[in-house]
């Protein structure tokens, strides 16, 4: 349905890098990446709004990358919704119609069924100025999809919700999908939203899009370490492994498979635990600590270890801390278990 | 605090600067009723306001005309020489008003002697800064995603301006408008040179001072302050 | 884009309106150097010009003794009628320039009529606002905390004033200043009621297309346009 | 040393309410407080910059509510350093010392001493703008200390560091104090410097000193619901025990201690464990729950449960909210130890 072949573009601090995916039709595609991957970048490139420098977007196999935004037949709703303050909500959701020159009460009843499903009935007569987020979302919907466009393209679309608004909309999202049907581009920093929505997943990283596959594929299996990394393994240690040993800088590690030759393996923070004394077990590796830096993450703390030659990443709630008097050059044990490593 | 005081009294004389004169010709003239209705019969003096209003008024529109869709352009593209050009629309400000007068007779000589041209000319000149950077901030002010969400829905650039961008920047172009109208009716200097006639209300006021004298002058004064402040008022 | 490069047409008109009558005036005067070579060997242009350049600096000095104490009050402390004094500040932009010289004589009468006092009374009406706006903007930019550290650190009001903001907004206001002298050397209107002598240049400009043409005026506008620039491209 | 009494003081957004305590000589008290409690209008009271609307300030038995900040002796750090930008580094620590008029000589030496204390001599030519956030706190600490100030306000010092440097800072803030020996009041809303370098806490939650105290007292005994809540006990259960069962809206629950009638139990949620199975042991509460939604922090997620009539919040790492397939809707079990149940 949409192809994205190729797409280069150097914008303002972003740089896109030889992208290329395919959305199929009906399909709900969610490309996850961290803020300044340059992800609204490349949905303004699929809506016309700014032109690749190099590659082309192609819309049911129709070159379309020098189309303007209201040849394309497609529908875009930005980050912040972008709402037209001066209009009702009614004249909003009709924008789109009146430009398609639709008699009035083709209008009407295509408002009237769009407002139903997505419960904004009682907001028609409103100003945008008026609407809490989660009614500013509906609306925006609501006017992306009066259009029928052939896709819809979402920037954060949840990002500036409270949690409770956030996670009805998803559902709710899940729900309008099935009614009406529609193909949908997702771009999001959200692994929530990627797990509950997306049929398949893009990881976009640094301006390139480094993996695709479904979500199941992309988190169970990272393709590299750099989308390991974001997917939480802040941990990569690399040594020379033999059998189930693997040496690192003076460390000796127990892997959960064999191997040979230098590897890498990944650890997420959460699953070093912390002792002040060991705790040895057949399953365990442990490891002599000294704390260089403690870094506060709201109720979660990230405890920075120096593990002799090599650098680890633990997370420890802010009870323990206090509990185990986490602070500066204090030493301690690290233990994680071999089947919490993933050896690349 | 004794230095916040000291600076608080420096400061009050120029505000007492400004605003005792502003009352006082308002005093002055009250006790002189008689002759601020007898200028108000004055032919002479309706004909000039007229002449003030209408000038004024065209050299507003036809700065809008000119001066809107420069200031969308400044607000929303990026091209060599940007900053020249922003730097010449300010040029006029610093420029003594006689001067402009003679700049502007050199440029285009006698089509523009004593004529309506001519005094619209030389306010054009002088005040269309305003409507420029008045649209340009007020352009910029919009943000840029609705006019992209627009066309994406399927308006042409120029249906996405007319229906999102323009209703949205009007009260700053108005407040523009406004600005380039008052300081267009506040010209002297360069009308006196280009366009002595037809007779404005700012030179009559200029004219009854220097064959009859202040008390002559001061009604017709009273007439314009009232007219500039409402419009000031109206901008607040 | 047609919409663009429609609005892009539109919008050289007016950027082409003022700069044809700058290049054109320099352009003709170029093909009548002898002229101006006369004009500098001109007594009367001579004393008229440093006339004008003696009262702009007074009044650009004035404006800088009061409007920066007053700019620093309205920066940092809050009060009754504060909106009322910033209105006030800026209706002398709006008022006819004539009319702001019958203000004045009316109010100071022979005082300032004919003589440096009433050159600079003129000017400092028109100009001291920006000077005022200019030195607010820039304390406002200055952090007020780092006042609050210098007197916790023994320092007294007066004394965090002349170390942290002033030194800090000085950019600010310099470029206030300029266009406080910018403004007062620029006007006609005003200074003509008040003050036809002692000669200013910019009345000179005047007196000389009246008496003599456009020819014998042009040399003397070009030296001040010259002036304005230079003054200008400082600023930027 | 420092006494402030009954402060109370309504300013912008923020109304402090009846502020009372004593900071002793030689003390580093820590005043923390989340954003937004009022904080920096409480330090900018004590400080002079202020004046309260009802109480006063006294600075060693004296009373100096009405005098300037010039006179009062002490000296302030604002959150932002506050570096003045238009003055070399030598100069911006000899400027309280060039308003006492100490000779030039003099001047030379207190700041050389100084400087070598902090290390900072390398940076005395340098402007204020090409200083790391590191090298200007040293550079605002040794402009405040130069003048051998009573006491020293610090207003959130270490906010604006990356993890590194603040905790290098922290450390090297215990040396100073013991080389220079100074009086400290120190607000911050990170419980990582209460704990390294409080002597005492203050803990101040929306305008009001809720609780002073030793560190330890006031993580372990917080004295009311908000201030248990401000420290991590987000799950607050009231309802009637009876011995050591507690019946709150048709839930059961096992307390660590005997209670009757109407009691109040604080939870963290990082004590909360979810699983799909029951896992019923004696020392643990386990109970069926709903997840109602579900909110990231970072590598942290907060689920908020409901459980029979109350609602409950647990945090579980990214990994287990894929692992344990947490979306709205989900059922599944959550469970606690008694011992991590805290009685008002």
């Amino acid at each position: 349905m949409l192809r994205v072949e190729s797409v280069s573009k150097d914008w303002k601090e972003f740089k896109l890098r030889e992208i290329t995916f395919d959305v199929e039709a009906g399909e709900y595609f969610i490309i996850l990446g961290p803020s300044g991957a340059g992800k609204t970048v490349l949905l303004e490139i699929i809506a016309g709004i700014i032109t690749p420098d190099s590659g082309g977007v192609l819309l049911e196999g129709r070159d379309v990358t020098r189309l303007p935004p209201e040849k394309r037949g497609l529908a875009y709703i930005p980050q912040n919704y972008a709402l037209f303050p001066h209009m009702s909500v009614y004249d909003n959701i009709a924008f789109g119609l009146k430009l398609r020159k639709l008699p009035k009460q083709e209008i009407e009843r295509k408002i009237r069924d769009i407002s139903e499903v997505l419960g904004i009935t009682h907001l028609l007569r409103r100003r945008p100025k008026t609407l809490s987020g989660g009614e500013s979302q509906r609306v925006a919907i609501a006017r992306a999809l009066a259009v029928e466009p052939r896709l819809l393209l979402l920037d954060e679309p949840f990002a500036n919700l409270d949690v409770r608004t956030r996670g009805r909309l998803i559902v709710e999202m899940k729900r309008w999908r099935r009614e009406l049907g529609f193909t949908a581009l997702h771009v999001t920093h959200s692994f929530e939203e990627a797990v509950s929505l997306g049929d398949r997943v893009g990881v976009m990283l640094d301006g390139r899009l480094v993996q695709v596959g479904s979500v199941g594929e992309v988190f169970s299996r990272p393709a590299s370490e750099e989308v390991a990394r974001f997917l939480g393994f802040e941990n990569i240690i690399e040594g020379t492994a033999e059998g189930r040993l693997l040496r690192a800088n003076g460390i000796e590690i127990e892997l959960p498979v064999e191997a040979s030759g230098r590897v890498r393996v990944g650890l997420r923070p959460e699953d070093v635990i912390l002792s002040l004394e060991p705790v040895r077990t057949s399953a365990r590796n442990e490891l002599r600590a000294t704390v260089e830096s403690v870094e506060e993450l709201g109720p979660l703390v990230r405890v920075h270890l120096k593990v002799g030659g090599i650098h680890l990443r633990a997370f420890v709630t802010r009870s323990s801390m206090l509990e185990l008097g986490i602070e500066e050059g204090k030493e301690l044990y690290a233990g994680f278990k071999a089947s919490a490593l993933h050896v690349f | 605090d004794y230095t916040v005081a000291f600076f608080a009294i420096m400061g009050s004389f120029l505000i007492l600067y400004i605003a005792v004169p502003l009352v006082a010709i308002f005093l002055k003239q009250a006790a002189d009723w008689r002759m601020l209705l007898k200028t108000l019969h004055d032919g002479l003096v309706i004909r000039a306001l007229r002449n003030s209003l209408l000038t004024a008024t065209a050299t507003a529109v036809i700065a809008l005309l000119l001066g809107v869709p420069l200031g969308y352009v400044l607000a929303r593209e990026n091209f060599r020489g940007k900053s020249l050009v922003q730097a010449l629309i300010d040029v006029p400000i610093v420029i003594p008003h006689s001067v402009v007068g003679i700049m502007l007779l050199v440029t285009f000589s006698k089509a523009i002697l004593d004529n309506y041209a001519g005094i619209i000319a030389a306010m054009l000149f002088v005040s269309a800064s305003f409507t420029v950077n008045a649209a340009r901030d007020g352009f910029l002010a919009v943000d840029e995603r609705l006019e992209h969400v627009a066309r994406t829905l399927g308006a042409s650039r120029l249906r996405a301006f007319l229906s999102i961008a323009l209703p949205m920047a009007l009260p700053s172009i108005a407040s523009g408008a406004i600005m380039t109208w008052a300081r267009a009716i506040s010209e002297v200097g360069a009308i006196l040179i280009v366009a002595y006639y037809p007779k404005t209300a700012q030179i009559l006021v200029l004219e009854y001072f220097n064959n009859y004298g202040l008390r002559a002058s001061r009604p017709l004064s009273v007439l314009l302050i009232v007219v500039s402040l409402t419009l000031f008022v109206v901008l607040r």
